[in-house]
């Protein structure tokens, strides 16, 4: 991967640019966020201001740019890029609290991922010191609970259809929902700021925990940014067997996607026991190949840390091929059961044009009839060799997010027999330099931006290195933040209480791959 | 039509038998890759602390010019595995080896020996049942 | 012999009879915040089952039992496990499970962890069980071990 | 006014109206049954997930429901500080009203707490006033959620109400009987009792199940409606309002709803073996084991139903009772009167 193209803009010419990017094809902005120089960088030494970064990638020709705007320190202020990109919001409100970067004409600049009466302190400035932060606990809960807190339902973090510590705030008239406020940041575990504390072998066990629900995705996207940066090449044979990590990974998030998720939605026990039942044997691969269930380190920047296991190809056949045959069987009892399909049909529909304009990615995405799939789009290795297939469908309602996993879960588990197959002989790991030197590896000063395709949606990191052995900066765009918008989106159109969980659920949020 | 099919599923699974390991009377197989405690071969150990150093959640402790351990920090990632100069430090997996205590103190503990016994500075080694202590079973 | 024959428990002596109730019936609440409340679905469902024992979910705090601490504790929720805990009618017991709500685990040294459960409740948790997350058997042994404790009178206002 | 008559034996205690009512089939009886249920429920619910359930508290589990009860009610009981006065009232007169129901079942002819020549009606009376103290309990409550679940009882009784109404009226018209013993004796089935109520009915030599196969399913579905029997849970669906009404309650007011939700849960089933299948009528076992037996296979194919179907959504549930069942069941009636006049049955 090349250089990021970078254009750079001040705040008067920065949504003119915006405008002109966007007509050029880049109408998909992945995340805005910023990037804090103080003057003892490494990176650019001397430099003393706060980069507003958009990174921007065109769907057409999958190209990515970047929009840098530089800013004082002591008074960063930026107009808001909202009519331009809808899913700018949150990525904006993040910036204002996490670097205090001020966003002219923003409708609400409350804490997102912060505890709500968090002072003002900016943790991730460079100058940042925990003791000074102060917290105001008798802050309100969101901006509608300011009002008439007694009016609002707190459909929120212990709320068992709110998918784990995450939900919103309502206005309810009966069971129509006025307006709705998104409440997120209950396991904002600082992700970010942890990758520049840590050096980049460390890094691993951080990277990986990014989303409980898979975070090999994860770790290989963090692994091949640093590879990148390092500028060494993979053996073939460990490129074969991160290809069959993560989409064991990602069945064994499907599996639970479609069980307690989607399926606990509507208390329907039989396919949510099942799932998992069948999310063990994948999970028994997983076990057996990497040594983890939930998290693995298994792979590593260079290569993976274990070759594959003896006996392992006969036992992928025979758990996957059951896997296969149970496929069916959830169609005909999640996609083909009446009640369930009355259910989903219709609920939550995006059409393809507010999906990007929203930043929603993943099976979402792919649901309203986009085929754009990191993995083909972004050329991630072995994929297109094995003759990747991306699965589409038209409707763009919770039920076609649903046959797209589906979907998915077929071809992940054609991918992985097929890699096991044809995996080449050799060695997994490069040794191209020390394997014993490689937890103080020093990584060239640059800069670089790495995307895969997670179970949830683009997955990216953007990963700045300023020649030590840690990272100067560490972006993670997490699918889920722009996908849970996309919920607050269709909620706010009109909904209804009963569809706020199988909403949440067709979307798959993960909460830690949200919060970061 | 398509209110029955399930029911037919549902019906069909009512007559097999659970899936179900029953756990502490039964035990599933564990792959060896599974990591669930530290040992560490206090012969080729070089007392150098690189794996204190590298631990990323400070789990390892140098006593002694050996590495012990505090599990209530630790994530079982295994980078400590990785950074010893010498693979002295391993991790092994056994069932008897699920670490469960009631008091957070008793996490704290010397690594084993390699071959999954306690090891005790003035005695070579006890034996196995003195491992459970404090566990469940 | 698979079911758990009463030990120790008189049924002329009150208090044993209810101690080993209390422990056979522990409703932990509902309430995921961290990778671990993955492995404790697993552990509910199929494979392992923790329902053999009793050990059932209850979606709201004024039915459950157990407070399974089961992931990093951001600044932002430690109002809610808070006023969760007081919800929870008395007895109630604390099992802590990863590293996590033990010592802020893999997020030690965030600025936005805190890093030990005991700071944010006041209480001596049951069981400890490290891991990151724990497998299943971890689990299902933690919540054995709290059952024991009750039933030992070690642990808990009888 | 009702002809309400209560059957005192000469000699036995067990004829008594206290020996029925606190033994058989009232409170140790029906707690049995109750507890049973719960641990039966759960047995059926984990074998159709392909796990175990309940397995090492007592000999294959049964001692956990107990267990869970007793629990319960040792617990500390919460009251919340804006909670209504009334809040400990309500769990406890919804368990004393299912009590109501329970003595209007007839175990046999003898075992029959209240008969009379309308019970059917009352019954009906009964069944409408438990959606309302399920309203009341989450009034109570003082808990926005608690107050959803409560409008979606109120909801729920709407939708169902009527056609459970209009799915009896055929067996009425077959039995010419308003009472659940005289439903009993018109399906042929012989009195084992010399009766003091005079019922009017007409014997028709057969199992109500058999021609009317259609108010046998249309009555399954209203008691699982009125019951709140997955797929219509709709009042306490976890996702969507926690537990609904009973979301504030816990400790031993928790453990009286769920005892007399099973409860409900075995009355229902009841009802539909008194109308369909015969009540008491078979061979060899005594009567009322036969009622039981019945009772519990019936309920057994609830709770099949309810353990492999996913929940309604609120608005398809109205749809569904409206737009299907209500013009079912009066197409039942319309069907069951062309037939009564082709056979001459009137």
């Amino acid at each position: 991967m090349a250089e990021i193209e970078k254009i750079t803009a001040t705040p008067e010419t920065l949504v003119d640019t915006a405008l002109g990017l966007k007509k050029a094809g880049f109408t998909f902005l992945e995340f805005m966020s910023a990037v804090d120089y103080v003057p003892k960088n490494k990176v650019e030494p001397g430099a003393n201001r706060i980069d507003a970064v958009y990174m921007l990638w065109n769907p057409g020709t999958n190209e990515q740019k970047m929009i840098t705007v530089p800013l004082p320190r002591d008074n960063p202020v930026v107009p808001t890029v909202m009519p331009v990109w809808e899913g700018a919001n949150w990525h904006e409100r993040e910036a204002h609290e996490l670097f205090g970067i001020d966003i002219k004409g923003h409708p609400n600049l409350s804490h997102l991922l912060l505890a709500e009466g968090w002072n003002d302190t900016y943790p991730l400035r460079k100058d940042f010191k925990v003791e000074e932060v102060e917290i105001d606990w008798n802050a309100p809960t969101s901006k509608l609970a300011e009002g008439e807190p007694e009016r609002v339902y707190h459909f929120a973090v212990q709320h068992p259809g709110a998918h784990g510590p995450m939900g919103f705030d309502l206005l309810l008239d009966g069971n129509r929902i006025l307006d709705a406020e998104s409440r997120i940041g209950y396991v904002h575990r600082t992700l970010e700021k942890l990758g520049e504390q840590r050096n980049y072998y460390q890094n691993i066990l951080n990277m990986e925990r990014g989303c409980i629900m898979c975070g090999m995705p994860y770790i290989e996207v963090w692994a091949r940014a640093v590879e990148e940066l390092l500028g060494i090449e993979v053996p073939e044979k460990a490129k074969y067997l991160r290809l069959i990590a993560v989409e064991l990974n990602r069945l064994s998030s499907h599996l639970i996607w479609m069980g307690p998720q989607q399926g606990g939605d509507f208390s329907y026990m039989p396919v949510a026991m099942w799932a998992m039942g069948d999310r063990e044997k994948v999970l028994d691969l997983l076990e057996a190949l990497t040594g983890g269930r939930i998290t693995f380190a298994y792979i590593r920047p260079g290569g993976v840390r274990w070759d594959i296991p003896e006996r392992f190809r006969e036992m992928a056949e025979k758990n996957l091929r059951y896997l296969e045959s149970r496929i069916p069987v959830y169609e005909e009892m999640m996609f083909k059961e009446p009640i369930v399909k009355e259910r989903l049909t219709g609920l939550g529909k995006l059409t393809p044009q507010e999906a990007i304009d929203i930043g929603a990615s993943g099976p979402v995405l792919r649901a309203t009839g986009v085929a754009h799939d990191t993995r083909k789009d972004a050329h991630i290795p072995i994929y297109e060799d094995l003759g990747f297939q991306i699965v589409t469908q038209t409707a763009g309602d919770a039920w076609a997010r649903g046959m797209v996993r589906l979907g998915e879960m077929k071809e992940s588990i054609r991918l992985i027999l097929d890699a096991l197959d044809r995996l080449p002989p050799g060695n997994s790991e490069a040794d191209l330099f020390n394997r014993k030197a490689m937890p103080w590896m020093k990584v060239p000063v640059g800069e670089t931006y790495a995307v895969t395709e997670s179970c949830r949606g683009r997955l990216g990191i953007h990963l700045i290195s300023d020649g030590t052995n840690t990272p100067y900066r560490t972006k993670i765009r997490g699918p889920s933040f722009s996908n849970m918008y996309a919920v607050e989106h269709i909620l706010k159109k009109g909904s209804y209480l009963y569809d706020i969980p199988v909403l949440i659920g067709s979307m798959d949020v993960c909460p830690a791959d949200m919060d970061r | 039509m398509g209110l029955i099919k399930p029911l037919l599923y549902t019906l069909r699974e009512l007559f097999r038998k659970p899936v179900t390991v029953k756990y502490p009377y039964e035990k599933r197989d564990i792959s060896p890759r599974v990591r669930n405690i530290h040992t560490l071969n206090r012969e080729t150990c070089q007392h150098c602390g690189i794996c204190a150093r590298m631990c990323p959640n400070n789990v390892l402790k140098m006593k002694d010019g050996y590495p012990t351990a505090d599990y209530s920090r630790c994530s079982f990632c295994g980078i400590c595995l990785d950074a010893c100069p010498t693979g002295s430090i391993q991790m092994i997996h056994t069932q008897e080896h699920n670490i469960v205590r009631a008091h957070s103190e008793d996490l704290y503990m010397e690594l084993l020996n390699p071959d999954g016994t306690v090891y005790n500075p003035e005695v070579a080694s006890i034996g196995q049942d003195e491992t459970n202590e404090g566990g469940v079973f | 012999m698979t079911h758990e024959v009463p030990e120790g428990v008189n049924p002329r002596d009150i208090a044993s009879v209810l101690s080993w109730v209390k422990g056979s019936s522990l409703w932990n609440l509902h309430f995921c915040f961290g990778c671990c409340s993955t492995e404790i679905a697993a552990a509910m469902m199929p494979r392992f089952d923790i329902e053999r024992f009793g050990f059932a979910p209850a979606d709201t705090p004024r039915q459950a039992d157990v407070l399974v601490a089961n992931g990093p504790i951001a600044r932002k929720i430690v109002p809610r496990i808070q006023r969760l805990w007081a919800q929870m009618p008395d007895p109630k017991y604390l099992v802590v499970i990863g590293a996590c709500p033990m010592s802020g685990g893999p997020y030690q040294g965030s600025y936005n962890i805190v890093t030990d459960i005991r700071d944010v409740l006041d209480v001596e948790p049951a069981a400890f069980i490290p891991g990151c997350p724990p497998n299943p058997e971890g689990i299902l042994e933690a919540f054995i071990m709290l059952k024991n404790r009750i039933k030992e009178g070690s642990y808990g206002r009888n | 006014m009702c002809v309400l008559r209560i059957w005192i034996g000469d000699k036995m205690l067990a004829d008594s109206l206290l020996f029925k009512l606190f033994v058989f089939p009232g409170t140790v009886f029906s707690l049995v049954v109750v507890l049973f249920l719960f641990w039966w429920w759960r047995k059926v619910g984990a074998a159709i997930q392909s796990r175990y359930g309940p397995k090492h508290v007592g000999p294959a589990g049964t001692l956990q429901t107990i267990a869970d009860v007793v629990k319960l009610i040792a617990k500390e009981s919460i009251i919340p500080e804006k909670a209504s006065r009334w809040f400990w009232f309500m769990p406890v007169f919804s368990f004393v009203l299912s009590f109501l129901f329970l003595s209007l079942i007839p175990f046999t002819d003898h075992w029959v707490i209240l008969d009379f020549d309308t019970s059917l009606i009352m019954l009906f009376a009964v069944m409408a006033i438990e959606p309302l103290l399920i309203f009341l309990v989450g009034w109570a409550s003082y808990n926005k959620y608690g107050l959803a679940g409560a409008e979606r009882a109120g909801i729920q009784m709407l939708a169902y109400e009527v056609f459970l109404a209009l799915t009896f009226v055929p067996i009425i018209m077959l039995s010419h009987s308003w009472s659940l013993v005289g439903i009993v004796y018109a399906q042929g089935v012989s009195p084992t009792w010399a009766t003091p109520v005079a019922h009017t009915f007409v014997n028709r030599g057969v199992w109500f199940a058999v021609v009317q196969p259609l108010a046998l399913l249309l009555s399954v579905i209203a008691v699982m409606m009125a019951m709140h029997i997955k797929p219509f849970d709709i009042p306490d669906a976890e996702p969507e309002v926690i537990y609904g009404a009973s979301t504030e309650y816990g400790g031993p007011f928790y453990a009286l709803q769920m005892l007399s939700h099973f409860l409900m849960m075995f009355l229902g089933s009841g009802l539909i073996v008194s109308m369909f299948f015969g009540g008491w009528e078979g061979p060899y076992l005594p009567h009322v084991a036969w009622f039981v037996l019945k009772t519990l296979t019936v309920g057994t194919t609830i709770m099949f139903i309810q353990h492999s179907m996913p929940r309604l959504r609120l608005s398809h549930m109205m749809e569904i009772a409206w737009k299907k069942l209500v013009p079912l069941a009066f197409l039942n009636i319309f069907i069951t009167l062309i037939i009564m006049e082709v056979l001459g049955w009137v």
